[in-house]
């Protein structure tokens, strides 16, 4: 291709303090073309949007708009050269209705109006309040607020994470019919179906540089992982369980007992069990209710039917407290969910503690020393920049919402998603210590988003679709192939044909319609 | 990050970061600065009475201030401790009259704990704005406060020789009220510091929802805050007492706005998570000299007080630059 | 929609404690009549600008310590201008006012967004600052008014063809207020300025990348303000035909109606017209508790207590609506 | 009660102890007068504007007299004439008013300055530094005050002010100031203070200062303090918080009938000083150590007022 590029981004550096988010990233778009953004978590790909956005500013790099070079100091100068991003969160202001957020950014309501009915959503009224909105319905009018001032380059940050996958797919149309129509659009998602789907080419981020940039043709998805992880690739499907561990008895009682619960209307019918010295995985896409699976068995939430039996004794939880009481402790995955950002990585580890009102008083400082120091130790977290834990990584992060746990012995653990945005090698030591905890005799629950980790940690894999628990898998039969159309909702045995382990010969545009 | 600890590091920056990182430094530095200015304009005025003076005006705003740090760490205000001091003040020069010593000073406490549990439970079980719980809460005693009043005038009042005592008397040149500071001051920095409930105040002002997940109860600490940050004004109420010996029906009311500048100045964040006590003796004492410096000026009453609001906002800006900038 | 309605609701059922409260009066006092609803609507003027300059900074996410202290300080400057001026001499002065209320409230903003200091210190430093400065204009109550300025707030407005029982009940006060806010509300509300404004207060973040210049509208937000703060020191002037340097209870008053009047504290909600609705509920209790000769001290305790438990009630509906 | 007339009140300072002694003479007055069947007590802090508000309250009440202590003398004037035009009594008490239609029972406050001044002075030979302890800054009491003490201070060219200060009428900021004034040990040779007193003297006391003569009010706190502390010389000006019952007695008088030949009625203060065996009986038969401090002494006024030291105290007004 000989066409000048659209957009043009060099040399773009961020640093946030000592973290770099950004060394030397480049991008190229072209126009008419639909270009991914790909890279681990941490990559850098959100940030590279903002800058490109002007949202955040770039300790270095030069962007280049048709030519020209621009230097973009504001959203609002992103949007006058021609460059709408949807973030990763959403960007409606939360107290106005619909129609104010349009005339606050000067948008033209009868084409917001039609790109609404297009992208699925017939029945929208303008005047409700942003706040009282589901999420997924707001990623949509984010994306039809950008498209109704038809940008040239369109920037859509993980659009399709939270969208049920019948919005999914009306996004995926629009946004290729875009690149259709000679404008660009930058396309950011971890799911390589959408992505071999729809993009014509990829640059690949690795640790905030531009490590590649390749042509999507099929069977680059290998190029791409290769290029992404780097040297630390680790595609070993060595199973974490031993084979003692595996001998080992199964408790006649389970230590947790979940029949028929039901929260709202986003989680109905929900029945399993989860036994002392095992890990069980959840699967589900995003959104399909494991949240309030989640935050029910933690006491976060009411449920609003069903029961929960903890070593067979019934069991309602109004708060938090009554769940830990009961021996279970929740690892939300958002961290800025579970840590007082601006305290020490010691007071985060001992929060628990404090919790109970008969531990109020003087802090016995030795204890709670080497308490906190075995947990580290065990966790093995970098502990340079304890003061505060918000200036520790992101992976380090995670790892002291998980030590609090451990030192406070919780005999259950609810883990959601606790490797996202973290590196590899803290993912295997994440894996080594859920699995050591089933040893110990604690039971672990653990909803992960890459389904590859289920091999390696879980016991049995409980899938969950459109709120409903659709199907109880043994680890042995857990492959990638087999969770990933249970995830769809595709009853077991189907062949497979969506995500990278499509059959080739299938055509990969025809996703398959959700079977609730 | 190994090329920042290579490359050396400018005079002024490492500088700064020493006192990011030790921020009470600044904070004396700045106190010492004021001293030093009102020791340049009246030479001689810096002396053991004036600083046993000093203290002792200061010993009363600190507490205050320090109901003010409590309850901002948290993310809250406390507006009605100005109310309760006066309310404990008055009530205890006026049952002591007719009373035991005990059963007043009982009844003298008997209202801080009445509105700081009030307004722990507006504040932690109705989730009101703290400044708009504690307000009203301070409208109403000062409401009950008068009528009370009425009650009384022909009893008249005395000040217990006991809190005259602590509130004015000097020991070989420490003022006695630092019998009652220290120990208090000191309890407050275990507790923020050393105790599981001040580890909860600072958490939970720093992320609510982090405490919640993590089994804290909010309520329960709210209530608790609420009803210590009045008791402790209420004692207040009686050193102050003892100090100016005059009971009023607006004794402490002045102190309340200073209290809430005491505890900013000292570093306590108004967003909560962040501050802790010593820097906010420190912005108590700096208020105090503050005032003398301008009693002393001989300028217009209005000029003084712009210079105050000026000097307050650079303190605190100069502060905040020097603590932020890491 | 459910919030829509829950927020037109709460300054609907202000509405009916109002209309209620304007019943309990005539039970009370079976002569109250028009005469005296124009001394409330002057006894609102005052208050309802001081609420109004308080609301428009907590829609923006903030609050304005010095609210009472600019009124004083536009209030002496006012009076102190006409002092033994012209008549015509006062049709400089309240342009010049409105002016410098408006200046000061944007130094106010500047001041927040430049030292990064929280808002709460920065106005109660400037609370400082601005009494001083009213101290200097003036050192004891004084200064004049011009008569038509006076005559502005007092007497009704004569419509023709409306008999005079009716428009007896249409006091200048109230007609002063409504056309003052609606001059700079209704069009701010309309503007994206507005919108911007309420967007900072709900979500700065959103705000800014939705391409909202937060800081300018910060300022905004405060110049506002302080526009508001110099038309309650003008009510005040006009009122009392003098300046006064000390601050009335103005402050307070108007945290306890913005709240009151549905807008959150944490910004982004609520409206103008609640407040001053609250506001006139304010007054019209104080009415009835001297109508009704309650001793003084006790009324203290009814205006704390009504504040609390209207909050309190506000928040317990909030609890129940999330559930 | 038999009383036929309603009276309204409206006072603008609440929680200080002169005013809430004034209030306290109005219910006082009104019980022991028998003419009054309810009072209507406006009692809050507010300014000018919101005694408007108050005023005009009490004209919607329909009271038939109203007796107010003005938040300033020109501030209120439009509300005193409505109330005039309404056919309501209005009396002012304390300071005096612009309307010509109200009538005044007032102490004189720029004579109560130059009256302790010009004592002072005279204490001091004529010569020396005095620290002027002033009210309120921008309240018009305080700047009425200070016209008599520079009234004085013109007819003593060799005294100068050492310190001028506003105490705010606060007894824990004068007391600061007062103690950071003697820390910076600038030499004077008297005080003057706008009424805050006793701890002005206790500060004195604590401090082992030199006790230099002090002028202050009749408040039952310094009153007691000028028999029993020793070696202090100073003088009380009255200022009798009683002005309110005062107030109460004249406007029963025009509603009876009986107008007054004049408009304004000025209470004159006295002096009690300690220097003089007079000023000393005066102070003795004066002092009332069973009154709360903040309380002026002089409850009663002579042919004012007729209410017993008990009914003041009791501080119940008609029906209560
Ligand atoms: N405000 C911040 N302060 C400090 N570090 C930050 C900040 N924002 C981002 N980072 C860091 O910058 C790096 C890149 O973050 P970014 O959000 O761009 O990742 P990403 O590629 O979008 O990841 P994901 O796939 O999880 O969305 C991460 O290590 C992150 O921790
Ligand atoms: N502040 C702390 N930091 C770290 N560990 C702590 C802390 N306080 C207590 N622990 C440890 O946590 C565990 C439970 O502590 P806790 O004090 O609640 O129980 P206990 O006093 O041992 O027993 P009981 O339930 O009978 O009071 C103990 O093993 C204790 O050593
Ligand atoms: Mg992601
Ligand atoms: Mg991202």
């Amino acid at each position: 291709m000989t066409t000048s590029p659209l957009l043009d981004a060099t040399g773009v550096a961020k640093n946030y303090g000592a973290v770099a988010a950004l060394r030397n990233a480049s991008l190229s778009v072209l126009p008419g073309e639909v270009h991914a953004l790909m890279g681990a978590n941490g990559a850098g790909k959100s940030t590279l949007v903002k800058i490109l956005t002007g949202a955040i500013q770039a300790n270095a790099g030069r962007i280049l708009i048709r030519g020209e070079a621009r230097d973009i100091r504001s959203p609002a100068a992103g949007r006058r050269a021609g460059l709408l991003p949807v973030y990763q969160e959403p960007s409606l202001i939360p107290d106005l209705d619909v129609l104010s957020n349009l005339r606050l950014t000067g948008t033209p309501v009868e084409p917001f109006r039609a790109w609404v009915r297009e992208l699925g959503i017939p029945d929208l009224d303008l005047r409700d309040t942003a706040r009282d909105i589901p999420l997924a319905v707001l990623r949509v009018l984010d994306l039809a607020r950008a498209l109704a001032v038809e940008p040239d380059v369109l920037l859509l940050d993980e659009m399709t994470a939270a969208l049920p996958a019948n919005l999914a797919e009306k996004v995926l149309e629009v946004v290729r019919r875009q690149g259709d129509s000679g404008r660009a659009v930058i396309f950011i998602s971890h799911r390589f179906v959408e992505i071999s789907a729809l993009c014509d080419r990829a640059t690949v981020l690795r640790d905030g540089e531009t490590v590649g940039v390749v042509d999507i043709v099929p069977g680059v998805e290998e190029k791409i992982v290769e290029l992404m992880l780097g040297t630390r690739i680790v595609k070993t499907h060595v199973a974490a369980r031993s084979a003692a561990e595996k001998a080992a008895p199964i408790a006649a009682r389970p230590r947790i007992t979940v029949r028929n619960l039901r929260v709202g209307t986003k989680l109905s019918d929900v029945s399993f069990d989860l036994g002392d010295g095992e890990v069980a995985g959840v699967v589900a896409l995003e959104g399909q209710g494991q949240d309030e699976l989640f935050s029910a068995l933690a006491g976060s939430i009411r449920p609003s039917g069903g029961t929960i039996e903890v070593d067979g004794q019934p069991a309602k939880f109004s708060h938090p407290i009554d769940a830990i009481r009961a021996g279970i402790a929740y690892v939300p995955g958002d961290r800025s969910e579970a840590l007082a950002m601006q305290r020490s990585v010691r007071e985060n580890i001992a929060l628990p503690f404090s919790a109970a009102f008969r531990n109020w008083g003087p802090i016995n400082m030795h204890r709670e020393r080497a308490k906190v120091a075995s947990a580290i130790e065990r966790l093995q977290i970098d502990t340079r920049a304890q003061g505060e834990v918000q200036r520790l990584s992101g992976g380090n992060q995670q790892k002291v919402t998980i030590a609090r746990w451990i030192a406070a012995d919780a005999r259950t653990i609810l883990c959601f998603d606790p490797t996202r945005g973290i590196d590899v090698g803290t993912k295997q030591e994440i894996y080594k210590l859920l699995r050591e905890l089933a040893g110990n005799g604690k039971s672990v629950l653990f909803y992960t988003s890459e389904l590859e980790e289920v091999q390696r940690v879980c016991d049995r894999v409980i899938v969950i679709f459109g709120g409903r628990l659709v199907d109880i898998f043994p680890v042995e039969e857990a492959d990638e192939p087999a969770l990933m159309r249970a995830a769809y909702g595709l009853p077991r045995g189907v062949k497979a044909d969506v995500g990278i382990l499509a059959d080739p010969t299938a055509n990969t545009s025809d996703a398959p319609e959700a079977a609730p | 990050m190994s090329t920042t600890a290579i490359t050396p590091v400018p005079f002024g920056r490492r500088l700064k970061r020493f006192m990011a990182d030790r921020p009470l430094i600044p904070l004396i530095i700045l106190l010492i600065i004021l001293v030093v200015i009102l020791q340049i304009l009246r030479p001689g005025i810096v002396n053991e009475r004036w600083i046993a003076n000093t203290i002792k005006f200061a010993i009363p705003l600190a507490i205050l201030a320090g109901c003010q740090t409590m309850t901002m760490l948290t993310g809250g205000i406390d507006l009605s401790v100005g109310t309760v001091a006066t309310m404990s003040a008055f009530i205890m020069a006026t049952q002591v009259v007719n009373q035991d010593p005990a059963v007043a000073f009982l009844l003298a406490m008997m209202p801080a704990v009445l509105i700081g549990l009030v307004n722990g439970i507006g504040v932690g079980v109705f989730r009101v704005h703290p400044l708009i719980m504690t307000l009203g809460t301070s409208l109403i005693g000062t409401g009950c406060l008068q009528v009370y009043q009425r009650t009384v005038i022909a009893s008249g009042a005395k000040i217990p020789d006991f809190l005259a005592w602590l509130g004015t008397g000097v020991t070989s040149g420490f003022p006695n009220a630092l019998l009652l500071f220290v120990p208090l001051a000191a309890l407050i920095v275990f507790t923020l510091a050393r105790t599981g409930f001040g580890r909860l105040l600072y958490a939970v002002g720093d992320n609510e929802r982090a405490t919640r997940l993590s089994g804290v109860q909010y309520w329960q600490v709210i209530t608790a805050l609420y009803v210590i940050s009045s008791v402790l004004a209420g004692i207040t109420g009686l050193l102050y007492i003892g100090l100016i010996k005059a009971p009023s029906l607006s004794l402490a009311e002045p102190l309340v706005l200073p209290s809430v500048a005491a505890a900013v100045i000292g570093g306590t964040s108004i967003f909560g998570g962040r501050g802790g006590y010593t820097g906010t003796i420190i912005g108590a004492l700096i208020l105090t000299v503050l005032t003398t410096l301008l009693t002393i000026l001989q300028m217009p009453e209005g000029a003084r007080r712009i210079l105050f609001g000026l000097i307050v906002l650079f303190v605190t800006a100069a502060y905040l630059r020097i603590v932020e900038e890491r | 929609m459910s919030h829509f309605l829950r927020r037109q609701g709460w300054v609907t059922g202000l509405f009916a404690l109002l209309i209620v409260l304007f019943i309990v009066t005539k039970l009370i006092q079976p002569g109250y009549g028009s005469g005296d609803f124009g001394s409330l609507a002057r006894a609102v003027l005052p208050y309802a600008f001081a609420v109004a300059a308080q609301t428009v900074v907590v829609i923006a996410g903030g609050i304005d310590l010095s609210v009472a202290a600019m009124m004083a300080l536009t209030s002496v400057t006012a009076a102190s201008m006409m002092a033994g001026a012209s008549e015509e001499y006062a049709l400089f002065v309240v342009p010049f006012v409105l002016a410098m209320g408006f200046v000061l409230g944007a130094v106010n903003g500047m001041l927040i967004v430049v030292t990064r200091v929280p808002d709460i210190v920065v106005t109660l430093a400037m609370l400082f600052v601005l009494q001083g400065a009213a101290l200097l204009v003036l050192g004891a109550p004084g200064g004049s008014a011009a008569e038509w300025l006076k005559a502005l707030i007092s007497g009704t407005v004569p419509i023709p063809g409306v008999p005079d029982a009716i428009d007896a009940w249409l006091p200048k006060a109230l007609l002063v207020l409504i056309v003052c806010l609606c001059f700079v509300w209704i069009p701010l509300r309309r503007s994206r300025l507005g919108l911007s404004i309420y967007a900072i207060g709900s979500s700065e973040l959103a705000a800014f990348r939705s391409g909202v210049p937060v800081a300018r509208t910060r300022i905004v937000a405060y110049a506002l303000s302080g526009l508001f703060s110099a038309m309650g020191g003008l009510a005040l002037t006009m009122s009392t035909g003098i300046g006064a340097p000390i601050p009335g209870p103005y402050l307070l008053a108007s945290v306890a109606a913005v709240v009151l009047g549905g807008v959150a504290l944490g910004g982004g909600k609520g409206g103008l017209l609640g407040p001053i609705v609250a506001v006139f509920v304010l007054r019209l209790v104080r009415t009835d508790l001297t109508l009704l000769a309650i001793d003084p001290n006790v009324t203290a305790i009814i205006e704390g207590a009504i504040m609390v438990a209207v909050v309190m009630f506000g928040a317990f509906i909030t609890m129940r609506g999330r559930q | 009660a038999a009383g036929k007339y309603t009276i309204g009140i409206s006072n603008t300072v609440q929680g200080n102890g002169w005013r809430e002694e004034m209030v306290c003479a109005m219910k006082a007055q009104a019980l022991a007068s028998g003419e009054v069947a309810k009072l209507n007590i406006a009692h809050r802090n507010t300014d000018a504007a919101g005694q408007l508000e108050d005023i005009r309250n009490l004209i919607s009440a329909k009271v038939d007299a109203i007796v107010v202590n003005p938040a300033d003398p020109a501030g209120i004037k439009a509300g005193l004439e409505e109330a005039t035009k309404a056919g309501i009594v209005v009396v002012a008490v304390d300071q005096a008013v612009t309307e010509p239609s109200a009538y005044i029972i007032s102490n004189n406050q720029e004579q109560y300055a130059y009256l302790g001044a010009k004592w002072l002075f005279g204490q001091m030979g004529g010569k020396g530094e005095v620290f002027y302890m002033r009210g309120a800054a921008g309240a018009s009491a305080d700047s009425d005050r200070d016209k008599g003490f520079k009234k004085a201070l013109a007819e003593f060219p060799d005294v100068k002010v050492a310190q001028e200060v506003f105490t705010g009428w606060q007894q824990d900021q004068a007391k600061q100031q007062m103690l950071s004034f003697l820390a910076t040990g600038t030499p004077f040779n008297g005080v003057w203070t706008s009424g805050i007193d006793n701890v002005i003297v206790d500060a004195l006391v604590e401090s082992q200062a030199p006790l230099v003569p002090v002028v202050g009010a009749d408040n039952a706190g310094f009153v007691g303090q000028l028999s029993s502390v020793k070696d202090l010389v100073g003088a009380a000006v009255t200022n009798p918080g009683s002005i309110g019952g005062a107030g109460v007695t004249l406007a029963l008088q025009i509603l009876d009938g009986k107008k007054p030949a004049q408009q304004t009625v000025l209470v004159d203060p006295q002096l009690w000083d300690n220097a003089t065996d007079e000023g000393k009986a005066k102070l003795k038969a004066a002092a009332d150590p069973s009154l709360s401090p903040e309380w002026p002494v002089s409850i009663s006024i002579p042919d004012w007022t007729t209410y017993t030291k008990e009914q003041i105290v009791a501080c119940k007004g008609p029906g209560e």
